[in-house]
């Protein structure tokens, strides 16, 4: 490689590659004086077959109004839960055991039946009881004693 | 004033209560079903809750969701909007127990108005004017022409024991009455077994008039002047606007004096709606609503007030910013409803937003919650965005309409602005000539399909 | 009235040209350069024509290509809008043989402003007042003394014979000024042969602050108010409200009168703005603009007058719409200009909006010709959109400013948003207290990077 | 290279086929006072693929605004013109013949040699001939006598 070549050609395949690996849409490397940025446009997963007009804009892809960082909070709200994932049927606060004195209810590794008691959310003062939908292990427990849920939020996984 | 207000409610109204409270320096919380993660209200609400699946009655209407919401947000106020809880007394109840402040009115005169005839009693009581007629059922003939005369002809009368139309005739003069007493009483006795009639002033072509008022629960309460919502579907307004091309001053500071001393009297806190029937310069109480409207911004263009602010400062026990003589209507406004429904069939069409591209420019504003991306769920109303125009007169005002309509771009999904587009450039629009038959004959006569 | 305009500019300000026709009833011929085929007032307009390439000299700023697309679409009047041909007294004189309407002021008023002594000439013989200073050259102390007293000091001592800074002295007291005229006469000897020198008043933290004025070229004319511009960098307006937070309202009405009465005087037509600098509670012209500015919603806002409107109506030969008893400063206005540039280092950012989101609900305009999709061509200014917003009182406006800013999401290209989300948010700013310094300073000093 | 050449002419070059040879959409590069950027457009003829990530609005192809007709008129006025085309080279009025009496210049079918008048274009009262840019026979015509013409419209094929 060109000594005064104020960068490595070398490097920009590897984080071309690195950006076709994984996820990203963009690489920025900046070390002392240097700084190398490499971009690429979002590409396929499905195909949506549009008619372009010749002369109109070139068709560009729409990201969504992303003023608020509240976006990226609910982005990662709405992603896919684990399939064993049992979600917060209500809005509220939730438990892990039933008094603050008490021994939680399980722990990442309990064995459940179908129908025992694994939290409890709080809404209104009322204690409603979550119970396993089916029998398992906990494998995770998203939730500290005394978080907020959301409605349809993971609250633990039992496989 | 408040801390952090919770907003019980979806779409542009949220979006516009949202900004209500930003502009106050007041924190926001936007719950949301689960067909909502995506709202705009959500990604600029400083927090969001999901409170439910997609059913209402599981989300928006779900009052122990929105309290734990509450609860586990902090938020000491809760905003309703327009339909879902905002006219639910229960509900106000319910957060006056738990100590959060509802931005709205009394529970008491929430109830009072959502009840037909003690909404009635209480606007005779207030003197708001109602529809003549008799006082009880009658059966004899002079006591009839006697009633009659003194509402005025046209009169229509209807089973006392009936409803659904059986048994109601129209008289326009005296001799009309006694033929069509003869028929009614006879056809109320064979459908209801019982022939005493109401005798009632009949309104053949009125217009839809209401009246704006924002009172501060403590007696005093001003009126904002009206707004005309004759052009109607289906009882749905289409095209609302301020002044109505009906009104002058002095009917308009009549009426609105009217009602202000109605509300002053009533004690009446936050923003409410009076509805009358109007025809040949008579108006005729229809119901109250006792929330913001979706056609509110019709008056905060001409009035320059905002509406939402002024509710969530007489929540939060505040006075309100202005006097009666702090009003004054400036030019002339007009509300069109974009819903995502077919122009002339009114099918909903929901779906994906493909291209959305509102106008802008002076005397131009849009309130919506659409953005491109955004997908319409298919579970609630179809109202995409109200494009509100103001312009120095009606004529300038529909020249603008005019031309942001034609800068409005919606695509992906089908929606009103075609019938819209329509109707700015029909004569009788144009005239001020309507009411509230005139949008059901256009559409029947294939006014739309016709442009 | 016309019957068809030819809007001979691009970007924002064409969109607003074709706006006030449209609103007028008129057809309009928009003309475009190669590089703006797909532009928002091409698509828009009734007839467009494509009158050269990219370069503004071929295209824009071609006078035969101008009028021969007038030719060829029969419009009878021309919008120079800002830049460009606006204030080119020659064009107007060519249109005018042409017997094409030009829409603004006479080619003379157009020529005189534009050269800066005959501008200040005209300025003190209508009495608009000008920096104070010395008729002509002094040499002896004495009478620089007395000439300083009697504009008060700090004076600015200035070679005659030079220019570029060479032998300015600044005193702020009498003692400096027989130092400081010594040193002037010596370095203006030295560098220029003569050592004359001229006295000026001297402002050390102006403001920019400009009147808005309105003819109709025989002899009416009102003004609209101020507008202050002081938020500079380069000499270019960033930020532009009204009214002026420095100003009241008798220092209003007594340099409006000033100026108004001027150009009654001066028989001038059309929309022009008279630029001052302000301090201490005085006056001194710079120069006036003879066409609309950029920064005119502004005034638009706080008026509620069309300035294009009335533009368009005087070039026709009507009369102003509107009085000095109609002009009633309503509220509070600002302007941001968003540009296609780094929010920092300014650096140009042209490409291709991949997301456009404009900010809506009340109070808030946006003029901006962009859209989703579009492509900002490299060869023109890089104004993307500009956010006016309205509010009852400044802080109100200020409040609206900010959750409008937050709303606003233009991807794909940089842009100046996150300057205006960091000034709105700035005690200076809150507190109207900056002069045509401050932005530098600020920018300078890293407040941008800081926020 | 020329020493004073503020940038090295084969680095873009280089830069151009690394962009190619990859997935990327741009590359930018920074050392010292140096800062170059390269990328390229992607372009959709008629299908575009787009990613839908599950959590955002789907990404939708941006049609321009079509409020007006005048989009039409526009879009088929700038399709690509035929290589052949002789551009206008001002807005004006073009006609076929000297005057009105006259016989055209050309016809399709017509030969001509590099310089021949085949069209004049009036603007403010002058007559600007267009003459053939090169040898060959006329093709087609797109304009009739005394039709309004923009600048860079085509107004005849030589072939």
């Amino acid at each position: 490689m060109a000594k005064d070549n104020p960068f490595d050609p070398d490097l920009v395949r590897e984080l071309a590659t690195l950006i076709a690996d994984t996820d990203l849409t963009e690489i920025e490397v900046e070390k002392g004086d240097l700084r190398i940025r490499v971009a690429r446009t979002v590409t396929a997963t499905m195909t949506v077959p549009v008619a372009a007009p010749a002369a109109s804009p070139a068709p560009v892809i729409a990201p969504p109004p992303a003023a608020s960082e509240a976006a990226t909070a609910a982005a990662a709200k709405s992603a896919v839960p684990h399939p064993g994932a049992v979600l917060s049927p209500m809005v509220g606060t939730a438990y892990r055991k039933p008094s603050p004195d008490a021994k939680s209810f399980v722990e990442v590794g309990s064995k459940v039946q179908a129908g025992d008691k694994v939290l409890l959310v709080e809404a209104m003062k009322t204690f409603n009881e979550i119970v396993a939908p089916r029998a398992g292990t906990v494998t995770a427990i998203y939730v500290e004693d005394g978080t907020p849920v959301e409605y349809g939020e993971p609250l633990l996984v039992i496989e | 004033m408040f801390d952090k207000i919770l907003i019980a409610n979806r779409g542009e109204i949220a979006l516009r209560i949202l900004r209500a409270a930003k502009e106050l320096g007041i924190a926001t919380v936007a719950v949301h079903s689960t067909a909502d993660a995506d709202a705009m209200h959500v990604r600029l609400a400083d927090e969001s809750v999901c409170i439910g699946p997609p059913a209402a009655r599981d989300s928006y209407l779900n009052i122990p969701a929105l309290i734990a919401a509450c609860e586990i947000t902090g938020a000491d106020a809760i905003h309703p909007g327009y339909g879902f809880l905002s006219e639910n007394a229960r509900f106000a109840e319910v957060l006056d127990h738990h100590r959060i402040a509802f931005i709205g009115p009394k529970a008491e005169h929430i109830r009072i108005m959502g009840d037909k005839i003690e909404a009635k009693r209480t606007a005779k009581r207030l003197g708001i004017p109602c529809v003549p007629g008799s006082e009880g059922g009658i059966t004899d003939e002079d006591e009839a022409k006697k009633v009659a005369r003194s509402i005025g002809y046209p009169v229509i009368i209807k089973a006392a024991a009936g409803g659904g139309g059986r048994g109601m005739k129209v008289a326009r003069t005296e001799d009309d009455l006694v033929h069509a007493l003869q028929t009614a009483k006879t056809e109320a006795k064979a459908a209801f077994g019982d022939d005493a009639v109401y005798i009632e002033k009949y309104l053949e072509k009125p217009r839809h008039i209401e009246i704006q008022v924002l009172g501060d629960g403590k007696g005093n309460a001003i009126h904002l002047g009206e707004r005309d919502c004759s052009l109607q579907r289906r009882h749905q307004k289409v095209w609302e606007e301020g002044p109505s091309p009906a009104l002058n001053v002095e009917m308009r500071e009549k009426i609105g004096g009217v009602v202000a001393k109605a509300m002053q009297e009533l004690k009446y806190a936050g923003a409410g709606t009076i509805e009358f029937l109007y025809e040949d310069g008579e108006f005729y109480f229809i119901e109250m609503n006792t929330r913001i409207q979706v056609e509110h911004p019709v008056t905060e263009m001409i009035t320059g007030i905002d509406l939402v602010n002024e509710q969530i400062r007489v929540a939060a026990g505040a006075p309100l910013s202005v006097g009666q003589e702090d009003i004054h209507i400036e030019g002339h406004a007009i509300e069109c409803r974009v819903n995502a429904e077919h122009p002339s069939t009114f099918r909903p069409s929901p779906g994906t937003i493909s291209y959305f591209h509102p106008p802008g420019g002076l005397g131009v504003r849009v309130d919506s919650a659409a953005y491109q991306g955004y997908r319409i769920p298919p579970h609630y109303d179809s109202l995409v965005a109200k494009l509100i125009v103001h312009g120095r007169t009606r004529n300038e005002c529909l020249m603008r309409l005019r031309r942001a309509l034609d800068e409005f771009v919606v695509d992906g999904i089908e929606t009103t602005l075609p019938l819209f587009r329509t109707l700015v450039r029909n004569p009788d629009i144009q005239n001020g000539q309507y009411d509230i038959h005139w949008l059901e004959n256009f559409l029947k006569t294939g006014g739309i399909e016709e442009a």
